[in-house]
């Protein structure tokens, strides 16, 4: 499955409410460990309620400045939060369907940027 | 004292390297028919092509990636595909216009048509890229396009009115002759010519080619605040020279060969030689610099190996590039296509071009995983906040004005 | 879904690009605006410019302070803006008879303008002997007339 | 100031890097282990998702293989290329991901870079001097 199936599609709730498109899938890299890195798991995924292009990930870091884009694009991406993988229910035609109880965490990135 | 060498060198290869046949053509246009009144566009642009390639010299020294790595890796392929294309396609025009403008120049110094210097120059240029080291390049054309300086020694020569001269520079109004219209497209068109895009592409992917480190900064930001500025003065006697001379005379410049007449004026033939010197090697550089900027802008966004400190075998499809748009300036020029209008078209879309690699290089100065420590400073930031307005108007204005006044009829 | 959107922005990039082939035939078509007198003023405009060209570049030949490499260019260039001249006023279609006797005028006086450079190529060229610096200066004001003339109707 | 609203819960933290695919991988320059660049990583291949079928229990996927070349087209211009043209760059052969991801292997051996090695071959090679380092 390519990952840009994903990007950008749109999300339900339980209820088949749409909550916004995915913005981005959030790997970490501590699954079995390979040859040289170990593998990459899809942690789970940014939601943005009103666009799913992203812009920068200003969104997602304490970065501000220069502050006249930063404050533009954090307002474009306003409200956007963070699934996690357990909370997916299935994959459909028309989305991602999220579990009844999903959780609604920040997707702030914690202070390891993805360095 | 070979640091002070290096350091004298530099100056002098960013005087030399700056003019290129936009700063030529727009600059003695704009004298001939403005006066000084549009002088304070080029004092703008130097201050704003200073910021930027000091930006993108810092981005590419500290993080290594060059101006479309970034494009790409910032704004994601789609936003950066239509990027590309725009800005390699002025980049194409401009370097057409380079090609033109060092044809026009070996047709002053024999009397040969330009038609027949078109492949000669191209050829000559391919040779220098395919075999020619890339700091020799930089230097040898540098260095030969101060001779340049004979256009600032011209305005000394001439004996003008300084009072009415320094009067229309620091008073600008629209001359009686001109529309306000006009007067704003050729603003628009002057700025262009300062700060031209591919200026950034070559700066930055040259920090690469040189494999810049911290400790290279000071010496670019030497290079960059003393060389610019400079530059930017024989940009003023240009426009000066054809202000003294030829504005009176009601000659609007369309050629090259007028550009060169208020030098014969002041200091006779020996003057001539010079500025065709400089002339010769300021167009000559510049199309080495957009020939790699074309090669750099697709190389760059496709992640090939690109670079001139790699053996061509090691970079192919980067030069294959470059030849394949060397060729596509000679059929270009082929068609009869005037220099002069092309090289005039391609500064005004550079001016259009500006934000589409000024923003994402404003962004990853300011990125912490790129810049580390080293992001862009508050008053960078807000120096750099003010042009991005500035460049942003200029672009949006330079469509409505080229309709207007008919590409500045 | 996502196939929509990417529809759209193929259609944006579609607009974008006859948008730029639309900005450059419109550049062409606003320097025909004001009718044959505004083609008229602006090749009369033209033509004074080139003849001026030539005067500065002969004055200069005769007094030995241009190299052979720029005269001859200068002459060449100003020859042709002064025949491109000619032809835009040729190609105009005059309506009214002031328009005609304008046309007329102004193909005259830039004939006369273009014969008096070439005399100045053929003095460089050494092959004809006599001195075309008072021509080019009477062509000159003549030119110079005409566009004050005309400078109402650019 | 991190921008969350006091609705959502505190974001999880991971013992391992963090990585958000058009953050910190899409469209970032891949290097060989001499520091030769292969190409941009245009797109990314997860481990295949059944759809319409409850995915409670199923282990996440992971990134198998990076990929490049004809993906990017279709990333931007949509429509989907068929699996057997994707040129895949596998996920073992990443030694690290930073400001650019750099694989553990010479770019020779890639099929990602066979156009770079045939217009090598069959074009610049053949240009006089085209071996030589410029001096």
């Amino acid at each position: 499955m390519i990952l840009s199936d994903l990007l950008n599609r749109p999300v339900l709730d339980a209820e088949g409410r749409t909550l916004g498109k995915v913005l981005d899938a959030r790997f970490v890299i501590d699954g079995a460990p390979t040859q040289l890195l170990a593998e990459a798991r899809l942690a789970g995924l940014i939601v943005s309620p009103h666009t799913g292009t992203t812009f920068l990930g200003y969104e997602r870091t304490d970065e501000n400045s220069p502050w006249l884009i930063a404050a533009f694009l954090r307002w474009r991406h306003r409200g956007s939060f963070y699934v996690r993988w357990e909370d997916v229910e299935m994959l459909t035609e028309r989305g991602v369907v999220l579990v009844a109880a999903y959780a609604r965490r920040s997707a702030a990135l914690s202070t390891s940027i993805g360095i | 004292m070979k640091q002070l060498l290096g350091v004298a060198l530099g100056i002098l290869t960013a005087i030399g390297g700056f003019l290129d046949i936009g700063d030529l053509v727009t600059s003695s246009v704009v004298g001939s028919r403005f006066g000084m009144t549009l002088v304070w566009v080029i004092v703008l642009g130097v201050i704003g092509i200073c910021v930027f390639a000091q930006m993108s010299g810092r981005v590419a020294a500290i993080s290594g990636r060059a101006t479309f790595e970034i494009v790409r890796e910032r704004l994601g392929a789609r936003m950066a595909v239509a990027n590309l294309g725009a800005s390699f396609l002025i980049n194409l025009l401009t370097l057409t216009a380079e090609i033109g403008g060092v044809a026009l120049a070996l047709q002053l110094a024999s009397s040969i048509e330009p038609t027949l210097w078109v492949p000669v120059a191209a050829f000559a240029v391919w040779l220098v890229i395919w075999r020619v080291k890339f700091s020799i390049m930089e230097n040898v054309t540098g260095l030969l396009g101060l001779c340049l300086i004979v256009f600032a020694v011209a305005v000394f020569l001439l004996q003008p009115d300084w009072a009415t001269l320094t009067g229309q520079a620091i008073a600008p109004s629209v001359p009686a002759t001109e529309t306000g219209a006009t007067y704003w497209y050729y603003a628009i068109a002057l700025f262009g010519s300062a700060m031209t895009p591919y200026e950034v592409f070559f700066f930055s992917s040259g920090a690469v080619e040189e494999k810049w480190t911290k400790k290279d900064l000071t010496q670019s930001r030497i290079n960059v605040l003393v060389g610019f500025p400079l530059g930017g003065i024989l940009s003023i006697a240009i426009a000066a020279c054809a202000t003294i001379v030829l504005l009176p005379q009601g000659i609007q410049v369309t050629s090259l060969s007028q550009v060169a007449l208020p030098v014969a004026e002041a200091g006779g033939k020996l003057a001539v030689a010079i500025v065709i010197v400089g002339m010769i090697a300021a167009t000559f550089g510049a199309t080495l610099e957009t020939t790699l900027s074309s090669g750099y802008t697709i190389a760059q966004f496709f992640g090939w190996s690109w670079g001139k400190f790699r053996r061509p075998v090691k970079a192919a499809r980067f030069h294959l590039v470059m030849i394949i748009c060397l060729l596509v300036g000679i059929a270009v020029l082929a068609t009869g296509a005037d220099p002069v209008m092309i090289t005039e078209y391609s500064v005004v879309f550079s001016a259009i071009a500006l934000p589409l690699t000024y923003l994402p290089i404003l962004l990853v100065a300011n990125d912490k995983q790129y810049m580390g420590d080293l992001v862009n400073g508050r008053a960078t930031n807000a120096v750099a906040l003010v042009f991005l307005v500035i460049i942003l108007v200029a672009s949006l204005a330079a469509i409505p004005l080229m309709i207007i006044t008919g590409a500045g009829a | 879904m996502s196939c929509i959107r990417r529809t759209f922005q193929r259609r944006v990039a579609l607009s974008v690009s006859v948008g730029a082939l639309s900005v450059l035939m419109l550049a062409g078509c606003a320097t025909t605006s004001g009718g044959a007198m505004g083609t008229f003023s602006r090749a009369a405009v033209q033509a004074s410019s080139a003849l001026s060209t030539a005067q500065l570049t002969f004055q200069l030949y005769t007094t030995d302070r241009s190299t052979n490499g720029v005269t001859d260019t200068a002459l060449k260039d100003s020859l042709k803006e002064l025949l491109d001249a000619e032809q835009q006023v040729e190609d105009a279609s005059p309506q009214t008879d002031a328009e005609v006797a304008t046309q007329a005028e102004s193909l005259k006086q830039i004939r006369a303008a273009a014969d008096d450079v070439i005399a100045a190529q053929l003095a460089v060229s050494g092959t004809s002997s006599d001195d075309p610096t008072q021509s080019l200066s009477a062509q000159d004001a003549a030119l110079n007339d005409l566009r004050q003339q005309l400078e109402p109707y650019k | 100031m991190t921008p969350h609203d006091d609705s959502l819960a505190p974001p999880d933290t991971y013992a391992g890097q963090v990585l958000d695919a058009q953050l910190h991988l899409l469209d970032r320059q891949v290097l060989d282990t001499d520091g030769v660049p292969v190409s941009t990583l245009d797109d990314l291949e997860i481990t295949d998702l059944p759809l319409d079928v409850s995915l409670r229990g199923t282990p996440a996927p992971t990134i198998a293989n990076l990929l490049t070349g004809v993906t990017l087209g279709t990333r931007i211009f949509g429509g989907r290329p068929p699996s057997s043209r994707l040129t895949r760059i596998p996920w073992r052969h990443v030694t690290d991901i930073g400001v650019v991801v750099t694989l553990g292997v010479s770019g020779e051996r890639l099929d990602a870079t066979w156009p770079e090695r045939w217009v090598r071959d069959h074009i610049v090679a053949h240009i006089p001097g085209g071996r030589h380092d410029p001096e």
